[in-house]
């Protein structure tokens, strides 16, 4: 089973993976982390389909894709 | 051992990037670091990072980097490579870096077929210093230089380096491209590795042009950013191949 | 009477604007006034601050090192700063933000939660003017609130809209200060 | 415009200049002037100026080279690595004798260093800085308000001795606000006879031009130059005194050091200590005789710069070592705090004290 | 009065050369001077001479001239023409000056469009330093830092500057020309009346790159060297109009 | 190669670098340094080095930085007006402590000035030339054996500091042919575990660098600089003394100024006057110490350059002024003769005899 | 009738409007001229045509031709 | 002993390498030699010149301005050059192309018919061989012949066919001089 994994603390809640998934199951938090960003998380795990285009879309290699 | 589908590639060193939010130099980090692993050149490679936002490449590459003077990277990287001629060099310039202060650096390299790689970040706009105009700003786009737009009549019309470059006999490899969704994405990838390919094949001087978003300093959110890149900067510059002098 | 501040918080946060408008504010006084910010690595993320000092001699250095008031909108602010104060000084902390209480006892500190102030007035946004209320309300009013909008009518003209909202936030800031 | 305003350096120096009738403006961009440029883009137009972000630092410095040899009031700006850029081009500048102004808004060094405040081009700015025996006159404010006015001044001291003229800040500076009041005065036009921009109704072509293949000729030249600079010498030194009267230890500091080291002065006297500043306000020509003077009352200074150690050159030989000089500088964009100077003023006593 | 088929013309001062015997810097300074005198314009004439054999260019022509330092002439010019609009400007440059250190200037005032004139000679060597390579030495050609002929793998191929520059979109008029016979000498004279009248006309940058002689350093007679540069030069430098983006 | 060659200064100076096993040249023409690079034009390709003419000199001076920072021993020259462009690449060579030579054949300034001999870049050479606290090792020959000899320890020194090291000679050392002996001496290759030529078996990458973002980071490079620097000025002075001992007027000049600065101090001798010649061979570090015992020894000094002054600031620092320190300097290009600099001589003893 | 004048002192013998003179009546001279250089001269001026070919050939600006 | 001297031509009369190989063979004498060209503006046409010292003792500057002997190869040579002779100084005039005379007479002065003789011997841009052979007769032999010719084959190594030609000049000139 595919899953996205973020590395929140990295993530500056710039929105770019949200936009690339398909599957439309990224979004953005509404905590903050650390470094006053809103980190993306994923809504819905089990519809990942390892598409890994969230992790080429995000500029900051927050995403890694486990299997 | 592999139980990732995506992970962080092995010339990329852990550690959080300094770029603003969505800004795309972290995309082309990425994608040369893949090329740089998949190559299999990590331990030979030497990049040459310039003055502007990618300023701190030394931190963020997991290979031996050469900081270089505003402009002068094409000028360190021949220093580099003709000492290291089994090296893979390259640098990484950003459009204030390479079309303006570095304009003859860039041109010289290439007209004499200097054997490394350039990666040139067109984000039509000098992001360092704070949202500058570039010699790629388009014309009428507000920067804080050009604060009622580019006036084309004052200050000319955008630097096409692809198109000027290709004209130049020493200049192997010459292309356009964006990081603006997954198809071009692969497009540079695949552009990228075909440069450093041809470098390691002892060829001549190649330059990808990425197109790339400034969000802060054009004043938008990074989705609006990619947004505005296509359909503003890729009419200007548009995509593509400008040279392949190969011979196979 | 010498007022030397450091006001601190993430990029987007508006300490800048927040010290130039107290800058002008003094200025307006008649006061010595000087208002340098942080440049720099912290550009792209991290925090931002600014040197504020408001006198009634001619100024030194404008870097303040000895701070009498500092505000911090966030955690890594308070953690940098808080040791700047000089004895007696006054610290004003975003506690919608910043979760921590200080350790220092020869301070006096005021917990503001700015951005749920701000919030409630309907922009979070404006956070940074009720943490400006509240620093100069915990001043004594080194500054007439006038004289912060008169600045604030200056530096935003373009903007007329705005004002009244953000005067609102200036006067809740003053208030939380008062309870 | 009378009026006061909250400025930064950096704007003030752009509003100033154009006060002081620059219209037009060549520069690149580096932190921390940026804002300069900036500003400059946003007001020439509005005034029918000329605004024009230059390729490099190098074309920079060249175009003022091409409006100063036109005849017009021309600026360029730039920081520590974009002003050794510049150095060729100021030579010629120095060398054809063409008045124009040059605003370096330091940062730390060497190389790329760092963007923040620094006094560490101080040998470059006042020596000349480019190949050949060529001097700028160097003004070095200490606030908003004098960037503001040293800025005018250095438009006038540019055509009167034809000669370029550098503005010598820091970052700090640079990025501070601080009120200024910029006053309008009437422009007298300057007549520049041997400007090259178009023979018109002259006898005779001008040419602007720094080259002498002869020896002799060159060294004429040479000599023309020397007693220039020898007039400014004896002509244009500026320098501000604070408690130097009765001092036993005299801090020397210019720009943004003099200010904390004012603040160190205050301290210090407030202690009883006999304490006084002596500011120089022109770095070339360096106030050097009044500094000789003072060496003859006082028994020591203390030279304090955001370097590591240059300007103090100056003052040794200004006051031919008659008396003590130390230093204290601080590098890299550090800045010392005013308890630093103190103490060190403390130290210096101290010695005296101990010797006795 | 006019007695006289042929007579020196006004804009060139009465004194002789320094230029080496058969120089072609001579032919082209009495071009120019022809042109700039039947335009009528000596007057509001700035010429912006270089660093290279015509460094002395301000003694041989009659009307102001700005001297500039090696390969800035485009950014001198910049500045004398921005405080004088209505003023006819140009710069005089060897191909040392313009296409090696001087690269990126031209390239911007071209990508400026900024309204001068640039008159470019190509004598494919450093002439005043005494003859070393130039970025337009021919491969193979020997000059004192090629003694072993110009090496294109090592050392890159013939820059042709006025291919390059016809990619910018503010080059106006661009052409090569050569005063190697009659009828080249009319075109090259033609070529540069055009471009300063363009000037005039306040349309943008001008670049006229003119096939030029260097007896002494190419080590021929004079007479040897025009053949030299008819069978070597004009192939590699094809002569032409490159880019005439003119409306009317 | 242990024969006596006739050689011009510039191509000694290449011949002894490649002695000393320097590979890599890059460069650019300009009057009178040409032949250098046109000799190593010529030499490098039969020795499988690498020559580059690069298309300016800032690009010749960012070729050094890329090939010195991957770890080669490597050299550029060029005159006055290049050199002023080099100064940015200067400093971000000290910056990120880079060996490299760089060899400077002065020429008449400022601006394009001439092709003719000249010394008026000694503030430049001395005081770093760049922006920031930096210094480059300034080494000045005096003959073109000398030129050989100091162009081998220029590499040495590079090396052993990790600091650009400036060879200062004139047009006229560089134009003229004397007899040179290079001795070729068995290269020990320096070990350079710092440089950025690929990780290899490296544990870490390296990295090649001069910025510090953080002025913390920038003060303690600064210091760890500034540290150097002290210990070069501890270890490296050199100079050359010539009848000082009895000396009532010690003649203070380099380069080429010595040697006519020698010749006046022989006729002097033979005329019975007490006359010495002290000659820096290094002018940074600057040989202060020696000067200031020879200034209690002797009644006056008189320095000679061939410009409106500069080394003098180092003699009256270095001397503290205890003496009178005089000048006499030619300009633009111009050379003094034997018999000026004698009739100096003879002014201020004069000038002696009549305060007695 | 056309003439080509020389301004001997000016010439510096390089012969290019020797080759340019269609009536091959221009010849570089015996003599030196005060410079070094051997002067070119017209051996038959009455066959001038006044082309002033050679006068456009001449870097050195010799060359008048007076009619 | 000290000898310095001026060689002064048009560019292409080959005074350059006459110094030279005076240069050469005085270092092969084991003598202290020093050779400068004037350089720069006379680059294209007008005069060349260099200085020559050949000395028993260490050379201070390796300019000449008072000079002991002075070669004058044609007329703004000697006009340049000829107040530069001090006192008793040998004056070598290439009277083939100047047609006057030394004004002076506190030197010695030579004329010598440089180009006719080169040219008698087959090739006039041998005349700098001749005042060569001449200036070294005139200066007492301050080399050996054998030495300049010595001299002459390092420098010319590649052209082995000139060597006999030019030996003969200078022997020609020689005994001009001795004439
Ligand atoms: C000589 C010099 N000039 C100017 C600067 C200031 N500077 C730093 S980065 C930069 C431009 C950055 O723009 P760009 O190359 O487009 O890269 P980006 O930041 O957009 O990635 C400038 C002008 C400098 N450091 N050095
Ligand atoms: C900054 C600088 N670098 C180098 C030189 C030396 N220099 C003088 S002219 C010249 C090149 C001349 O060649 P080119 O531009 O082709 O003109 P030409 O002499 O052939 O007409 C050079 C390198 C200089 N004066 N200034
Ligand atoms: S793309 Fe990356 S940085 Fe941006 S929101 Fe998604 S995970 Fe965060
Ligand atoms: S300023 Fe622009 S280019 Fe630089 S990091 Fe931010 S978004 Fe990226
Ligand atoms: S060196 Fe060449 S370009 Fe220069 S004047 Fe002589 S022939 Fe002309
Ligand atoms: S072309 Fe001119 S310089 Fe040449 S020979 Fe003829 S007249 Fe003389």
């Amino acid at each position: 089973m595919p899953k996205p994994v973020f590395n929140q603390e990295r993530c500056k809640g710039c929105g770019l993976c949200v936009v690339a998934c398909k599957k439309n199951i990224i979004m953005i938090s509404d905590s903050l982390n650390s470094k006053g960003y809103h980190p993306a998380a994923c809504s819905d795990e089990a519809a990942c389909i390892g598409c890994i285009m969230c992790a080429r879309a995000c500029p900051d290699v927050v995403i890694e894709i486990h299997k | 051992m592999n139980s990732k589908l995506y992970a962080r590639p092995e010339s990329l060193a852990d550690v959080p990037f300094h770029y603003c939010p969505g800004c795309q130099h972290g995309i082309v980090h990425r994608i040369i670091a893949e090329v740089i692993d998949e190559l299999g050149v990590r331990k030979q490679t030497i990049g040459v990072a310039p003055v502007g936002c990618s300023v701190l490449a030394y931190d963020y590459f997991n290979f031996d980097i050469v900081q270089a003077s505003h402009g002068r990277a094409p000028a360190v990287a021949t220093g580099v490579k003709r000492v290291c001629p089994d090296s893979t060099v390259f640098t990484y310039q950003g459009d204030g870096d390479l079309a303006s202060i570095g304009c003859a650096e860039i041109v010289h390299a290439a007209a004499r077929g200097e054997k490394i790689t350039t990666i040139f970040i067109n984000n039509a706009i000098y992001g360092m210093t704070g949202g500058q105009m570039a010699p790629t700003t388009l014309v009428d786009q507000v920067t804080t230089t050009s604060p009622y737009g580019r006036n084309e009549n004052q200050v000319g019309t955008p630097l096409c380096i692809s198109e000027m470059l290709s004209t130049i006999q020493g200049a192997r490899f010459i292309a356009r491209v964006a990081v603006n969704n997954p198809s071009n994405m692969a497009k540079a990838k695949a552009a990228i590795k075909k440069a450093f390919q041809l470098q390691n094949s002892g060829e001549g001087f190649c330059l990808i042009e990425v197109l790339s978003t400034c969000p802060t300093n054009w004043g938008m959110t990074p989705v609006e950013a990619v947004k505005w890149l296509e359909t503003n900067m890729i009419p200007q510059y548009p995509l593509g191949v400008f040279k392949d002098a190969g011979g196979e | 009477m010498t007022h030397e501040m450091i006001l601190a918080g993430f990029g987007g946060q508006g300490v800048m604007v927040m010290g130039q408008l107290l800058t002008y504010a003094g200025m307006l006084e008649g006061a010595h006034v000087s208002w340098i910010p942080s440049y720099g690595p912290e550009m792209r993320g991290g925090t931002a601050n600014c040197s504020v000092i408001i006198s009634q001699e001619p100024i030194g250095s404008p870097i303040v090192t000895e701070a009498t008031a500092v505000v911090a909108m966030n955690l890594p602010s308070f953690e940098k700063f808080e040791s700047s104060l000089s004895p007696g000084g006054i610290l004003i902390l975003n506690s919608s933000l910043i979760d921590r209480k200080s350790k220092r006892d020869d301070i006096k500190t005021y917990n503001v939660p700015a951005n749920e102030i701000a919030s409630s007035l309907g922009d979070a946004r404006m956070a940074n003017m009720v943490a400006l209320g509240a620093l100069n309300a915990a001043l004594g009013y080194v500054v007439d609130t006038s004289r912060i909008m008169e600045a604030f009518k200056k530096i935003f003209a373009k903007k007329p809209a705005i004002i009244a909202p953000n005067e609102l936030a200036i006067l809740a800031g003053n208030k939380h200060i008062a309870v | 415009m009378s009026e006061t305003r909250l400025m930064k350096g950096n704007e003030a120096i752009g509003e100033a200049a154009i006060v002081a009738g620059c219209r037009y403006y060549f520069g690149y961009p580096i932190t921390p002037q940026t804002e300069l440029m900036e500003y400059m883009a946003k007001r020439m137009p509005q005034i029918e100026g000329v605004f024009l972000q230059a390729e490099s630092e190098i074309a920079a410095i060249n175009m003022v080279y091409g409006a100063a040899g036109a005849g017009a009031r021309v600026m360029t700006s730039s920081s520590s690595p974009g002003i050794s850029l510049k150095a060729e081009g100021i030579s010629y500048c120095a060398g054809a004798e063409l008045p124009c102004v040059i605003v370096n808004i330091m940062r730390g060094g060497p190389g790329l260093g760092s963007i923040q405040p620094a006094q560490a081009d101080y040998f470059q700015a006042t020596k000349g800085g480019g190949h050949g025996d060529h001097r700028n006159i160097v003004l070095a404010p200490n606030s908003v308000q004098e960037m503001a006015d040293l800025t005018m001044l250095s438009f006038e001291l540019a055509d009167k001795y034809r000669n370029p003229v550098m503005l010598l800040g820091d970052g700090a500076l640079g990025q501070m606000m601080e009120p200024v009041n910029l006053e309008e005065k009437p422009l007298v036009p300057q007549e520049k006879p041997w400007a090259a921009n178009g023979q018109g109704e002259r006898a005779k072509p001008n040419v602007i031009n720094s080259l002498y293949l002869k020896p002799e000729q060159l060294e004429a030249h040479n000599i023309h130059l020397q007693n220039k600079y020898q007039k400014i010498m004896e002509q244009e030194c500026r320098w501000e005194e604070f408690n130097v009267e009765d001092a036993e230890v005299i801090v020397v500091a210019y720009g943004i050091t003099s200010r904390i080291a004012r603040s160190a002065v205050e301290m210090a006297r407030r202690d009883g200590l006999k304490v006084g500043l002596f500011r120089p306000i022109s770095l070339w020509p360096f106030p050097s005789e009044r500094l000789l003077t003072l060496a003859q009352q006082t028994k020591a200074f203390l030279v304090s710069e955001l370097s590591a150690g240059q300007m103090i050159e100056d003052v040794r030989l200004a006051t031919k070592q008659i008396k003590p000089v130390h230093f204290y500088g601080r590098m890299g964009g550090m800045m010392p705090s005013s308890r630093e100077i103190y103490n060190q003023i403390n130290l210096i006593l101290k010695e005296k004290e101990a010797v006795k």
